[in-house]
């Protein structure tokens, strides 16, 4: 049914609507919207659940952990140096294979502090062990974040369901969000093999010596690699429910002959698309919009880029000293093509920089310019900047 | 259980115990039965300390059997007996030692209020015979220790009753004649064929005996007083104490004088001076080399009467001149009229010998109207001079063996080296075992249980909470008429108050210490008691032998030993 | 498409305007697309909001740099630099002021309508809020969604008396500027 | 003379008759007070517990892959944050409708320290979980350095005894005060030397609704200087010289004091431990020290009233865990 909803209103129905049992929230911007909202629920009585609210990230992250530990299917979110806050947190709940899903509400990470969207944190923590999911508007989100839930249960890995600051979480716009009965259709009641029973005590968190812990690294390694599987299984199963496509592991759009490619996460991909569209038959291309960034889609990656001449890779977070993050490993995934395009980077809309319509004929104008072969950062315009005085 | 636990370092429960931390250990925890220094001071070899855990429970008739083991007159000694197990109680270094005595005649007063029976024994008539001579302490129990281990016994006694100076040296506000008639009553009972009205010497010989029994036990006691004389002169109208004792105890008449000095520190002078006192004899003084006992007079030279039985003669007027000496008899005629006194003192000579030294200067006088002397008794040597020779007692080894005389045995007084009924008691039995030793022709050793007492360091007293002793109800001095019993006898909560009070030294107290405080969970609690006697065993798979066991454990049960 | 852009101060429901807009399209059976520009603005300081509505999904998400529309919540703010800046030719600006555009004494080069609406929600709701009123006579000039539609997206946010009050204020806000004026303003926009 | 053991070991090992939560096995050093004050713990509380536990030697020694000695359900996941975990245990339990209760522990550091905004949360929030505390006074599992619970005047690898140092120069922490500072309705010192007492606590910690805390003193032979031997030795004279006084608080005040039966100088404590020996030299400086931990075991002695003497009563078990024939003091 259709809504106007505001982005973090609508992931907190959704959450909602997946029957979380635990929530932990700590407040920082640009999610608190979402444990806002939650909250909200909670006190009107249309969610029933334990909501915690702590004092910090790392205890949000901990009372999830420890929830999901002992059987109850839970929820937190949080963005920036909340996310690097429970960092910690974030590779012990992956690494303990737990399925807990978490809103990462993108944003850039301070210094110099801003509250304004990126995607670094996201980034950060790519190494976590989590699965990442990126969202290009907020209907993804809604379908993504129930999705999630999904994933992460049946691969007994966390998901990470990421949605950009303000650009989406604060954006009111128009939402199909499901009816209960279809996510229950779609959503299975949680159950934990693992969880702390006092019938079957398990003991969690041991120590693993250098005897066993490649194993158990290869292990934690291959059950993400697993999980393409499911995430595309999930998206199939909720297009089938909803009708709605969510885009699998990536989405591809725009003519199959185009020479020029971008590829981007997140919700620069509508305005791209817009931009694209704008400009007709006179500079055709293929929109990438990657959409699992952990498990990273080689294959898929490799099938979407088939007949391209050129990729761009446009990415909202970048690793300072070596460049583009998203970048470097389309750049490792493309290399082992036959006629792998060529591949641009550029970051963008770094510290909430707007984006604008005219994104795509910045990036033809800076390709041409012969920028971008390696990694550039697109809107760069140092030229404002007060002069030094020493 | 279908849960992958290679997933996030999951692990099963308790599996642990695959690992064998017992390979850590260099020292092992052992149990280690010590003896208790009660059970070690025991004159009759009673282990005061495993009845009293039975006590504890309330398990009365089971302490009982297990006292009698040992004593088989538990309501006599736990009247007369000097109990010098509370000496020894560890427990006396913490707060106050363990009243045994007391939980002794609580016992004894149990079983013959219940009628409790001993042990049945099955005796053919094919067993061994064995003569035991006199039924005093000794020889009873003597007797009885024979018959529980199957001979059969003939007891001798020279008067128509038994008991010895059970009946005839010891007051009866000590040990009421009732209760000796009930305590020998039983033990005569019990397979023993007994042979009043018959006298060494007189009805039959020793030589008889040993030609018709398989081995003699002497327990003839001490029946003939020690000549007594001052500077050789002796009053003539000399009443010698243990004489008069019996004597009051038979007619229960004494003569009534105004005023009596009693040389001696034993037993028999306190119990004296207390008849004379209690039966309106004005003054009555006790002449004592040695002093009474108490804190900070060394043992050897504290009168070797019993304390209580020292304090309560005090409580009822009588007077004690300690270190004191008589130098000369003041006689008018041949009749007493007082002694010249003069201090005393037992002190090393050159050569490291014990010498009685008179101070010069110290003299004083005492006016009396009679002296009696209470300073000994020997043993009688009618029917056995060949035995005695030139000695006033018999020459026995530890086991009251006679040397050249294998077959011959004595205990209690007549050994010389005694003066308690417990002794005696003890006597008795270890010459029955020592007997029984013999006729079975094994070898070696008589077998016994001859540990080091633990000592107080030994113990965690950490775990034992400071209770009082409790007291018992005296007569009160006014009521007293040498008759009536003054001390009564403890209550049921009191007796099982001071079985909780007891440090179990040595033993296991079954406590759960050990079990508890293991770090390591490899101490085991079982369900029965152990085959070493412990409620615990020592799992060594996991023990690393930290030794807080050993540590902790109240008692001194554990030791810590090295690992071979 | 039409965008539109709010200009208010923090605190004056600069954001609920925007989406009160953008849920107005919704219920008329368009799409709408709201969001703030956030600063770290506190209470008082200038804030803008944008608004799209649309046939169509709305995909772009990048600012509105060249609306057909401004609504302005002061007329103080006029004065603040930038806030003018990209208006489409023949577009309108719609000011909460209580005086006329001639009393503004402004040069803007587009058409300027007043509208004291501070004052008719102080005098219908109890509180100087302007949204509302500044959003009826928004839809009043343009004619770019129903009234009704307004009304609903009120009635997602109010009930009962306020939201009777809400709707008085509507039906007399839009009765207080010429009805239709930038109808063909919206065409220029589309063009 | 070794012991003949004829008795199945394995069979009674399952057949005890107390709980057990913390099997044998566990690679903990010999006469370790954590050890010993979580199998205590974990006996005390019964199955029916969850538990979380905060990095530290005890999750170290007990839990090696793919060994467990734990029989409850219990989960490590970081230093900071076992708190939380037990927060998060507890929402879980009551959103599920189950009884099952949670228990957090960690040592002084992950108590102390690092895992204190998660403990004050916790406490804050007033989750229904027992927060356990094991307290050997220094980072053990790193190699003994100072952490905000390391008594004055000790020596640790970062707070070492010197010319110019005689150790830790800070004060140790009040943490039992500062978590009753919360306002919850109790909280609780032990020590391992009183396995009754520590017995009590946690059933009375457990029964009550809502955040409790307890602060157990552990020995920890290494860190400390001293034989396993003397483990409880060492707990007990803490107690008794009033440098650990044993306390419970409820609601933020003090409800009750272990008294000591017999007051011991500091001395007798101190002397037994190498990371105090530094205070037995003959300097004025050493003299100082002593004076100054008499001072403040003195002062806990009259904040606390732990003067016992008056007070005897032969059936008071309170001050002493007093033994009885035929054990089974939990029973």
């Amino acid at each position: 049914m259709q809504h106007a909803l505001e982005g973090s209103q609508a992931i907190a129905r959704a959450v909602s609507l997946c029957r979380p049992q635990v929530v932990s929230a700590y407040p920082i911007t640009p999610q608190t919207h979402i444990v806002e909202n939650l909250s909200k629920l909670v006190a009107d009585g249309v969610l029933e659940c334990e909501l915690v609210s702590v004092e910090s990230e790392f205890s949000a992250a901990s009372v999830a952990l420890g929830a999901v530990a002992a059987g109850s299917r839970a929820y937190t979110a949080s963005s920036s140096q909340g996310i690097l806050l429970m960092s910690e947190v974030l590779f012990n709940i992956a690494g303990l294979r737990i399925p807990l899903v978490l809103t990462c509400a993108n944003r850039a990470v301070s210094a110099p502090l801003s509250i304004w969207n990126d995607q670094q944190d996201s980034m950060a923590v790519r190494d976590a062990g989590w699965i990442q999911l990126y969202c290009a508007d907020n209907q993804e989100a809604i379908d993504t974040t129930i999705q999630a839930f999904r994933i992460a249960e049946q691969c007994e890995l966390p998901v990470m369901v990421c949605v950009d600051g303000f650009t989406l979480t604060h954006t009111l716009e128009v939402l199909d969000l499901p009816d209960q009965q279809q996510v229950d259709e779609f959503l299975p009641a949680f159950s934990f093999a693992r969880r702390l029973d006092p019938a079957n005590p398990l003991s969690v968190g041991t120590l693993v010596s250098p005897e066993y812990f490649t194993e158990t690294r290869q292990d934690h390694h291959q059950a993400l690699l697993d999980a393409t599987a499911a995430i595309v299984q999930a998206q199939s199963d909720w297009l089938a429910i909803s009708g709605r496509d969510t885009g699998g592991l990536l989405r591809c759009e725009g003519p199959d002959d185009a020479a020029t490619g971008i590829l981007t996460l997140g919700s620069i991909a509508g305005t791209l698309q817009e931009a694209i569209e704008e400009q007709g038959d006179a500079a055709p291309a293929r929109l990438i919009t990657l959409r699992a960034f952990r498990p990273f889609p080689e294959q898929a990656l490799r099938d979407a880029c088939q007949g391209l001449e050129r990729l761009i890779v446009l990415e909202r977070a970048l690793s300072p000293g070596a460049g583009g993050i998203v970048g470097t490993e389309v750049r490792a995934a493309l290399g082992v093509m036959d006629n792998p395009p060529q591949i641009f980077n550029f970051a963008v809309g770094l510290g909430g920089r707007d984006v604008p319509l005219e994104i795509y004929t910045h990036l033809l104008d800076a390709i041409a310019k012969g920028r971008g072969t390696g990694f550039d950062i697109l809107d760069l315009d140092t030229g404002k900047l007060p002069a030094e005085t020493s | 259980m279908g849960v992958k636990i290679t997933r996030g370092s999951f692990a099963r429960p308790g599996t642990s115990l695959q690992f064998d931390t017992g390979s850590w250990r260099v020292q092992r925890p052992d149990h280690l039965h010590a003896a208790a220094p009660c059970h070690s001071a025991c004159p009759a070899g009673e282990d005061a300390q495993a009845w009293l855990a039975l006590v504890e429970e309330e398990r009365f008739r089971e302490a009982w059997e297990n006292l009698i083991t040992a004593n088989p007159l538990p309501a006599i000694t736990g009247r007369v007996c000097h109990h010098p197990c509370e000496t020894a109680c560890n427990r006396g270094g913490y707060d106050e030692a363990i009243a045994i005595h007391h939980v002794e005649r609580f016992l004894g007063d149990m079983a013959l209020q219940e009628g409790w029976a001993y042990p049945q024994v099955q005796v053919p008539d094919t067993a061994p015979e064995i003569a035991v001579v006199g039924s005093g302490p000794a020889g009873c129990s003597a007797a009885y220790h024979l018959a529980q281990r199957g001979y059969r016994v003939q007891l001798f006694e020279a008067l128509p009753v038994a008991g010895g100076l059970l009946r005839s040296a010891i007051p009866p506000y000590r040990l009421p004649s009732k209760v000796v008639e009930n305590e020998l009553d039983r033990l005569l009972a019990n397979g023993i064929r007994f042979m009043p009205g018959q006298r060494l010497g007189r009805d039959f010989s020793l030589e008889e005996l040993q030609a018709s029994f398989s081995a003699v036990f002497l327990g003839v006691g001490t029946q003939r007083s020690r000549e007594w004389s001052i500077d050789g002169a002796t009053p003539r109208d000399l009443h010698v104490g243990l004489s008069l004792l019996k004597e009051w105890m038979d007619v229960g008449v004494i003569p009534c004088w105004s005023s009596v000095a009693i040389v001696g520190a034993g037993n028999t002078a306190i119990d004296l001076a207390r008849v004379l006192k209690l039966a309106g004899v004005p003054e009555v003084h006790i002449i004592s080399h040695k002093a009474i006992p108490g804190p900070g007079v060394p043992a050897q030279d504290a009168m070797p009467a019993i304390l209580r039985e020292i304090e309560q003669g005090l409580e009822e007027g009588v007077t004690i001149h300690e270190h004191r000496g008589v130098q000369r008899l003041i006689l008018r005629g041949e009749q007493v009229v007082g002694l010249e006194l003069v201090h005393m003192k037992k002190l090393a000579d050159a050569n490291g010998r014990l010498k009685r030294v008179a101070f010069e200067g110290t003299e004083s006088m005492l006016h009396v109207e009679q002296v009696i002397p209470a300073i000994g008794q020997v043993v009688d040597p009618d029917g056995i001079r060949a035995l005695l020779g030139q000695r006033s007692y018999f020459r026995v080894d530890d086991w009251g063996q006679f040397p050249d005389q294998p077959k011959l045995f004595s205990g209690g007084d007549a050994r010389g080296d005694r003066g308690t009924v417990s002794e005696a008691v003890g006597d008795g039995r270890r010459a029955a075992l020592a007997i029984d030793h013999m006729l079975r022709e094994e070898a070696g050793e008589v077998p016994e249980n001859k540990t080091t007492p633990i000592p107080l360091e030994q113990l965690n007293l950490n775990y034992y909470e400071p209770a009082p002793r409790p007291e018992v109800q005296l007569l009160d001095v006014a009521k007293r008429s040498g008759f009536d019993e003054i001390e009564s006898g403890l209550t049921h909560k009191q007796a099982t108050g001071e079985g909780q009070r007891c440090f179990s030294c040595g033993n296991c107290l079954a406590c759960d210490n050990c079990w508890t405080l293991c770090p390591d969970v490899a101490v085991l609690k079982t369900q029965d008691v152990a085959a070493d006697g412990s409620h615990y065993v020592f799992d060594y798979g996991y023990c690393k032998g930290c030794g807080l066991c050993a540590r902790e454990c109240p008692s001194g049960y554990i030791v810590m030993r090295d690992e071979v | 498409m039409i965008e539109i852009r709010i200009h208010g101060r923090g605190g004056q429901g600069n954001v609920v305007a925007a989406y009160l807009l953008a849920g107005a399209a919704f219920e008329a059976g368009r799409y709408g697309q709201a969001f703030p520009s956030f600063g770290a603005e506190r209470r008082g300081a200038p804030v803008t909001a944008f608004v799209r509505i649309s046939a169509t999904p709305i995909r772009r998400r990048c600012q509105v740099r060249q609306p057909a529309f401004l609504i302005i919540q002061d007329e103080a703010l006029l004065h603040v630099p930038g806030v003018l800046d990209g208006l489409h030719t023949g577009g309108g600006i719609l000011v909460n002021s209580n005086r006329t555009p001639d009393e503004l004494d402004i040069t803007t080069g587009h058409e300027l309508i007043t509208l004291p609406a501070s004052k008719l929600a102080n005098e219908t709701l109890g509180r100087p809020v302007p949204n509302t009123a500044l959003l009826a006579a928004f839809l009043a000039l343009t004619e770019l969604l129903p009234q009704q539609a307004l009304v609903k997206a009120l009635a997602e946010r109010f009930k009962g008396d306020m939201l009777e009050r809400n709707t008085r204020l509507v039906e007399r806000a839009a009765g207080m500027v010429p009805a239709g004026r930038w109808q063909e303003g919206d065409h220029a926009a589309r063009a | 003379m070794t012991q003949e053991v004829n008795i199945p070991l394995t069979d009674l090992r399952r057949s005890q008759p107390r709980f057990s939560g913390f099997e044998a096995g566990h690679r903990a050093c010999l006469g370790c007070g954590e050890a010993l004050a979580a199998r205590l713990v974990t006996e005390s509380a019964g199955p029916d517990v969850m538990y979380a536990n905060a990095t530290g030697c005890l999750e170290v020694f007990t839990t090696a892959w793919p060994d467990s000695a734990w029989r409850v359900p219990w989960m490590h996941s970081l230093f900071a944050n076992a708190a939380a975990i037990g927060a998060g245990m507890e929402a879980a339990m009551k959103a599920q409708g189950k009884s099952t209760r949670v228990i957090a522990m960690g040592g002084d550091g992950g108590t102390f320290d690092i895992g204190f905004q998660a403990l004050s949360g916790m406490l804050e929030r007033g989750h229904n979980v027992l927060y356990v505390c094991f307290d050997n006074e220094a980072y053990m599992n790193t190699g003994i350095q100072r952490s905000s619970s390391t008594p004055h005047a000790a020596a640790t690898t970062t707070s070492p005894a010197g010319r110019e140092s005689m150790g830790k120069r800070h004060m140790k922490k009040d943490i039992v005060s500062i978590v009753a500072a919360h306002h919850i309705p109790y909280a609780a010192t032990a020590s391992v030397a009183y396995p009754s007492d520590i017995h009590k606590k946690v059933r009375r910690a457990l029964a009550i609704d809502g955040p409790t805390f307890l602060h157990i003193h552990t020995p920890c032979p290494l860190g400390w200087g001293h034989d396993g031997a003397l483990t409880i030795e060492i707990a007990r004279l803490a107690v008794q010289t009033g440098l650990f006084p044993v306390i419970e608080l409820e609601r933020g005040g003090v409800a009750g004091a272990m008294p000591i039966r017999k007051l011991r100088p500091v001395t007798d404590y101190l002397g037994l431990q190498s990371r105090f020996r530094h205070l037995f030299a003959d300097s004025s400086r050493a003299k100082e020290e002593l004076e100054h931990l008499q001072a403040l075991a003195d002062h806990n002695i009259e904040l606390y009233g732990l003067r016992g003497e008056e007070k005897i009563d032969a059936l008071d078990s309170e001050g002493a865990d007093t033994v009885r024939r035929g054990g089974m003091r939990w029973a």
